[in-house]
């Protein structure tokens, strides 16, 4: 499969870009957090790493070629001969899929429904470094915003197919049907007829049985439970290269970063007791046991298989159990027992490309995180001698959280426990035959 | 740090320069400090270098844009002094098409180490053509920086950058400026141009003012904090360069922009950022940019009349009040 | 518009109009350099000479104050002059009659003047005349409360709006841009006003507004056939006048389609475009669908050279590129 | 007098502007190079000779009407020609064209086609001489139309109240643009007073009135006032009253005259044709060529091998100018500011 990698958006303002200097050429394999390229801005000179492994396909873009508009396609990147046929190597499962666009029962639009020409930036490789200072906000025009209040649809809940996600009003439009359908919509779908005020053409089918539980759980989660949202940044640098260390060794099953991020939520939250709870007709439940569930997207809906006892789990073990519930959710071989309970949830919508997600809590849980793409960014390191800028591989993780179970001190303990667990990954107990150091003190 | 007025922090940088560069010639040096306050220093610089300095030239703008532009080029720093902008108009065939083409038209051979400035804005006792603040033209025109600085301490450090620039800089002051007093760093100090200063920190609201409206906004702010609106004051000090990314930071992070300044409305300053955040900050607006400028009418004399025309800390509040639903 | 066999050019248009209300109105007169026995640089005053005479079509020294000093003055004293300044460039030369007189005179006397002139004079690049005879300097007046500006696209709206300009009770800067003085359509005979402030659509559309201004909505109207081979429809709006501007119609279409770029052939920054961009956000805010857009003339001076100059006037590609943008 | 080698070196000046001049025309007809321009033919006695008079650190002000004083300046013709052809190799990268060409390591400051605007920019550089104080002085070249705008009596009055070291070359070549007013014996194109000399007469500024084709009388008025002016009586004004090229027009000059023919110095008689008066009274080259032949301060021999001198520096400008790339529109972009 080949990737496209653009010309990224290194700063807010950033409309072009210089492409200073290639650091491959076509051919070459990269790792990745391999630097491929240095792109100008008016201000500065920053590197542009692979997010992948892969070999350099194609260079789109001569060396020294200034005004290379943001989202450009610079290279293509085809995946290295060694992981060609292996899916596992796949740093981001697509079976990981989860997000509150996807969880709150609306589909992304079907291919072909779109009236518009767009192209979908899905298909692009991650390697956008997110712009730093923005405010965490969904990307709506304003006019989406003014559909969604006159028709009373959260936009939160959509996905857009705008540039860089924004949500367009045809997002809302597209919406509209789906929204409908889910109460007092069969006499509209029986009739045939379309709201008076769908203008556009469309198309509309029944929510599957798996669908309409979702959007009836969404609903009800985001209706009733009081959502507060904290979100952290987390190098991943460290991570990234156990990781790389673990599946060079060879014989274990191949790890993806959401392994570890799995692993270390387990983790943070074996040490943050009170994050493992559940909120219940005025009492608080507080689990002895970390089920961690993990939202994967199929087309007819959303499954959240459930890892069991995951504190206890070394990471090889952990991974292969992923897999194992990964794959029998995309071949709908799941038993009720593999999807019922759990205490926590874990939703990453990395693999797009997308900074940060602001889930929906997944009901009864307490707790659901939001995991979004790890990309190199700028950040700042205070030193001896002052503050330096410097680049490394960031993710940010957003913990949205029952109020009525959490509180924003549980919160805070629980993002900086996992932060911890993520940034210093040979800390992580069992982490692997290679991880030396002892435990770190209790969090 | 000491403690003096716009005006005389603006003329130390003047005098520490006439110290430092023995080709530079000082024009209209009896404008420089307005018609009341003295500076001793001013006094000493234009005894001891009498021959390059002239007190007060004849009244003809063009010409005497002229006489600083071609000293500039020909390696003399000039400063001139225009008393008002509603004057300078007159030599702004000058400033666009010998100062801020030359540069680029001869290639890269000639510089324009030149500086303007004048006074902005409403005079209160003065006629409508005494009145105007038309900076927003000549930064419509490429090669001319432009400064519309709001402290004292800005106003040193900017004066002393423009006057070592390369490129021709037109400073205008807003007279309500010239007496107010703030902490001014001592001894050699200059800002770069192009940065923007966030004059207080917030959260719900930017409010991009210039020169004296910065104050205005401040004290909007003030007002709004005690409701519990956090509004973030954004001063860009240059308008020419313009710290764009500084404005669409801070936009970024507050949603909503209210634009003050003392340019009519029409192809204004808040035009420019108007559109520089309906482009460039797009996904991030939460409500659409509101342009706080005196009406679209010549300025008429005397306070009364000229009421409308005064943008005060109420009709701040007010447009912050209208993008905050 | 009114349906017309008869073509001719926007430069002949103009001259028609001035040579009807001239015959109207003999308390009129054409005054500038080179505009007399010349007939002006580019032909712009053929045959006003030849029929109207010395005394009321009149050569003036290389002197621009001047000359608009005496149109002023005239206009106050009731005439209705033309003052021709030949390249928008020299307004700079005539900045102080302008901003501190004919701006401000009506409203200083409280109404007891009027300012019924026309400043004709000639915009845009081409022909590689330099960086001191190629502005597009409309940003400038339209700055400055009391004047009114036009700025036509076709032969019919320049007939329309001069005969207005003529007839209006204020000064008037009416924009040619040189490049369209040989373009030819259409012209109604006879009387024909369009009224200042009123903007024309000049194609119909449903995705986009392009919003431009005198010779750029020709550059839209290009790139409106572009994007329809894309399968975008684009809506292009002349606005006509820039003071006063149609607003209404304006934020109309944009609301219409949510989506706007504006084009314009002066220098982007703090330019027409900005207010047009800035009026169109805040007015059409809730009805955007994307970023509104802006393109001009970069900001540097117009270099006297063909390669080099091509790139101060927009394009349609560039407007085609914007619009692209627009739908990721 | 001016001795031989300076009236020589003048002279060579002339034809030099003359060739690269008939050059200018010849490539305007072949090449496609777009932008007018406004030749020299006619005027040549006064930038070659006034040039002459300058030392290394004066500075220039000039017009649209600028190669003649280039020329003589001593810059590079194939760069010059470049820049009249627009190449990216001319000294101002192409941006400035014919009508902006501005060599600053020749002492010009700014080429400027804004009427008038050089007399302001003129004063200032007299200014910068005046601060510098070494005798250097400005000499700002204009046209009749200049004193036209508003600038021009301003820029005056200052450079009288303070004196400064500006010489004020009005070149009046008794032509507007497309008025073509050649009827009106030298006062101006446009202007009320007697002679354009009046109006600085006013303000106390040492006046002189030349006959701008005669090297001789060039030389004898310009080398005093810049004496004058060295020694601080200044500024000083002079007209130059020339005769309008019949090939004059902006747009497209057309040589009329032909191509200068050399052996009109020696051989008079032989000038005949529609603009033999032209050539025979106000060809400054062949007019002065005769002065020096008839004084026996030149030989035949020795103008013709000046000629084939001066032809094959003018051949090598042009193939210069002619290899040299036009800019990528790109490159326009950059250099707005310092």
């Amino acid at each position: 499969m080949t990737r496209e990698i653009l010309m990224p958006a290194l700063t807010p303002t950033m409309e072009e870009g210089t492409l200073a200097r290639w650091h491959v050429r076509p051919g070459d394999s990269v790792e990745a957090g391999q630097v491929i390229a240095e792109i100008e801005t008016d201000k500065s000179v920053l590197e542009l790493e692979a997010l992948e492994d892969g070999e350099i396909g194609e260079l789109m873009v001569e060396e020294g070629a200034e005004g290379v508009p943001v989202d450009r396609v610079i290279a293509t990147l085809l995946e290295a001969h060694e992981s060609s046929d292996s899916e596992e190597a796949d740093p981001a499962p697509p079976a990981e899929l989860a997000d509150e666009a996807v969880a709150s029962g609306i589909g992304r639009p079907e291919s072909g429904s779109s009236s518009k020409p767009r192209s979908q930036g899905a298909a692009s490789t991650p390697v956008i470094p997110s712009s730093g200072g923005r405010r965490n906000r969904v990307p709506a025009s304003p006019a989406a915003r003014r559909l969604a209040r006159e028709r009373g649809i959260d936009i939160a809940a959509l996905m857009g197919t705008g540039p860089r996600g924004r949500i367009v009003a045809a997002d809302v439009e597209a919406a509209l049907p789906a929204l409908s359908s889910d109460d007092g919509s069969t006499a509209v779908a029986a009739t045939g007829t379309p709201p008076a005020e769908l203008e556009i053409p469309f198309e509309e089918r029944p929510l599957s049985t798996l669908g309409k539980t979702m959007a009836r759980r969404m609903a009800e989660s985001k209706a009733t439970i009081p959502h507060f949202h904290c979100s952290i940044d987390v190098c991943v640098d460290a991570a990234l290269s156990l990781r790389a260390e673990l599946n060079a060794s060879g014989d274990g099953p191949k790890l993806s970063l959401n392994d570890l991020v799995v692993h270390a939520v387990a983790r943070a939250l074996q040490d943050t007791p009170r994050m493992n709870v559940q909120y219940r007709d005025d009492r608080l439940i507080r689990f002895r046991r970390v089920d961690i569930a993990v939202a994967v997207a199929l087309d007819e809906g959303l499954v959240t298989p459930v890892l069991r006892g995951a504190e206890t789990l070394p990471l090889p073990k952990l991974a292969s159990r992923m897999r194992d519930l990964n794959e029998r959710a995309r071949a709908r071989q799941l038993d009720v027992e593999d999807y019922r309970g759990g205490t926590f949830t874990v939703s990453n919508v990395g693999m797009f490309g997308i900074r940060q997600s602001w889930p929906i809590i997944n009901p009864p849980h307490a707790g659901t995180l939001g995991v979004g793409a790890a990309v190199p960014r700028p950040v700042a390191i205070a030193g001896d001698d002052g503050t330096r800028v410097d680049v490394a591989t960031m993710m940010s993780l957003t913990l949205a959280a029952d109020h009525r179970a959490v509180d924003g001190v549980i919160s805070g303990q629980f993002l900086r426990r996992l932060k911890e667990a993520l940034e210093h990954p040979e800390a992580l107990p069992d982490s692997g035959e290679r991880a030396q150091s002892p435990n770190t003190s209790d969090g | 740090m000491a403690r003096m007025t716009f005006a005389a922090a603006m003329v130390d940088a003047v005098v520490a320069r006439m110290h430092d560069d023995p080709t530079m010639t000082l024009i209209g040096s009896a404008y420089l400090l307005g018609p009341t306050a003295e500076h001793p220093e001013l006094n000493a610089v234009r005894e001891r270098y009498a021959d390059r300095i002239i007190d007060e030239p004849p009244i003809a703008e063009s010409a005497v844009a002229g006489l600083a532009i071609g000293s500039a080029m020909s390696g003399c720093r000039a400063l001139a002094h225009f008393g008002l902008a509603a004057f300078a108009v007159e030599a702004w065939s000058q400033f666009i098409h010998e100062a801020g083409v030359a540069h680029h038209q001869s290639g890269g051979q000639i510089t324009v180490p030149a500086v303007f400035v004048m006074m902005h804005g409403i005079m209160p006792i003065e006629h409508s053509q005494h009145s105007r603040s038309p900076y927003a033209m000549l930064a419509n025109c490429p090669g001319i920086q432009i400064v519309l600085a709001s402290t004292p301490a800005d106003i040193k450090g900017l004066m002393t950058t423009a006057l070592r620039s390369d490129n021709p800089t037109v400073v205008m002051n807003h007279p309500l400026l010239m007496a107010m007093e703030g902490e001014v760093p001592d001894g050699d100090f200059s800002i770069p141009f192009g940065q923007a200063e966030v004059r207080r920190a917030g959260d719900d609201v930017t409010i991009v003012a210039t020169s004296h409206k910065v104050h205005v906004a401040l004290e909007a702010a003030e007002r709004l904090a005690a409701d519990g609106v956090s509004a973030e004051v954004v001063d860009p000090r240059t308008i020419v360069p313009l710290d764009r990314a500084a404005i669409l930071a801070s936009v970024c992070k507050t949603g909503r922009v209210v634009v003050v300044d003392d340019s009519p409305r029409t192809c204004g300053f808040g035009a420019e950022i108007g559109a520089l955040v309906a482009e460039s900050a797009f996904d991030d607006l939460k409500a659409a940019v509101v342009r706080l400028s005196p009406p679209d009418t010549p300025i008429p004399r005397g306070t009364v009349a000229q009421t409308p025309f005064r943008t005060t800390p109420e009709k701040v509040v007010g447009a912050v009040r209208s993008v905050l639903w | 518009m009114q349906q017309t066999e008869r073509q001719i050019s926007l430069k002949a248009a103009v001259i028609e109009a001035i040579a009807e209300e001239f015959r109207r109105d003999p308390e009129t007169f054409y005054i500038g350099e080179d505009v007399g026995v010349a007939e002006g640089i580019f032909k712009q005053t053929q045959g006003l000479h030849a029929e109207f005479g010395d005394r009321r079509v009149i050569d003036t020294p290389i002197s621009e104050a001047g000359m608009f000093g005496l149109t002023v003055g005239a206009a106050v004293a009731g005439m209705r002059p033309i003052v021709e300044i030949m390249f928008s460039d020299f307004l700079t030369l005539v900045m102080d009659q302008l901003v501190n007189h004919a701006a401000k005179i009506h409203y200083l006397s409280g109404g007891g003047f009027r300012v019924p002139l026309v400043l004709r004079t000639a915009i845009g690049v081409g022909g590689v005349l330099g960086s001191t005879h190629s502005q597009t300097l409309y940003a400038w007046p339209a700055h400055v409360p009391g004047l009114k500006l036009a700025a036509p696209s076709t032969p019919a709206d320049a007939k329309g709006l001069m005969t207005a300009a003529i007839r209006d009770d204020n000064p008037v800067l009416y924009f040619e841009d040189r490049m369209t003085y040989n373009l030819k359509g259409p012209v109604p005979e006879g009387e024909h006003i369009v009224e200042l402030g009123v903007a024309d659509i000049k194609r119909k559309g449903s995705d986009v507004t392009l919003i431009a201004f005198s010779r750029m909505v020709h550059v839209a109207l290009e790139a409106a056939d572009a994007l329809a081979a894309k399968g975008i429809s684009a809506e292009v709006v002349d606005p006509r006048s820039i003071v006063p501007l149609d607003t209404e119609t304006l934020i109309d279409s944009v609301a219409r389609t949510g989506r706007a770029v504006v084009i314009d052939g002066g220098h982007e920054l703090y330019g027409i475009g900005a207010e047009v961009a800035a009026t169109v956000a805040e007015g059409a805010f809730d009805y955007l669908d994307a970023p509104v857009m802006r393109i001009g003339a970069p900001h540097n001076p117009v270099p006297c050279s063909k390669p080099l100059e091509a790139m101060m006037v927009p394009s349609a590609d560039q407007v085609v590129a914007k619009v692209e943008r627009m739908y990721g | 007098m001016i001795d031989s080698v300076q009236a020589l070196a003048i002279f060579e000046s002339m034809l030099l502007i003359r060739r690269f001049e008939e050059t200018v025309i010849d490539l305007w007809a072949t090449v496609e190079t777009e932008s007018h321009r406004h030749v020299y033919i006619g005027q040549e006695a006064v930038g070659a000779t006034i040039m002459e008079l300058l030392r290394e650190d004066d500075l220039i002000l000039t017009t649209h009407r600028n190669h003649g004083h280039v020329l003589a300046r001593g810059a590079d013709p194939g760069r010059a020609l470049a820049e009249i052809l627009g190449r990216a190799n001319g000294f101002n990268k192409g941006r400035g064209g014919s009508a902006g060409l501005t060599v600053r390591e020749a002492g010009f400051l700014a080429t400027t086609g804004q009427v008038g605007g050089g007399i302001g920019l003129g004063i200032g550089a007299a200014q910068a001489q005046k601060i510098r104080g070494r005798g250097g002085i400005c000499v700002t070249f204009f046209g009749d139309g200049g004193l036209e705008e508003g600038i021009g009596f301003e820029a005056m009055n200052i450079a009288a109240l303070y004196r400064l070291p500006v010489l004020l070359v009005c070149e009046n070549n008794s032509v507007g643009v497309t008025t073509g007013r050649a009827q009106n014996e030298w006062s101006s194109s446009s202007m009320a007073a007697e002679t354009l000399g009046d109006i600085p007469r006013a303000l106390g500024i040492a006046t002189e009135v030349v006959a701008g084709e005669s090297v001789t009388d060039v030389h004898e008025a310009a080398s005093r006032l810049i004496g004058d002016l060295r020694e601080g009586r200044a500024p000083a004004f002079i007209e130059m009253r020339t005769r309008r090229w019949p090939g004059s027009r902006s747009f497209n000059p057309q040589l009329v005259t032909g191509v200068t023919n050399l052996d009109d110095i020696w051989e008079p008689v032989s000038v005949t044709g529609e603009y033999s008066d032209w050539i025979n009274r106000y060809d400054p080259v062949i007019g002065y060529g005769r002065d020096l032949f008839r004084q026996g301060r030149v030989s035949r021999s020795e103008i013709v091998a000046m000629n084939e001198r001066v032809g094959r520096t003018v051949e090598a400008a042009r193939e210069f100018a002619l290899a040299s790339p036009l800019p990528s529109a790109e490159s326009g972009l950059a250099g707005t500011f310092a």
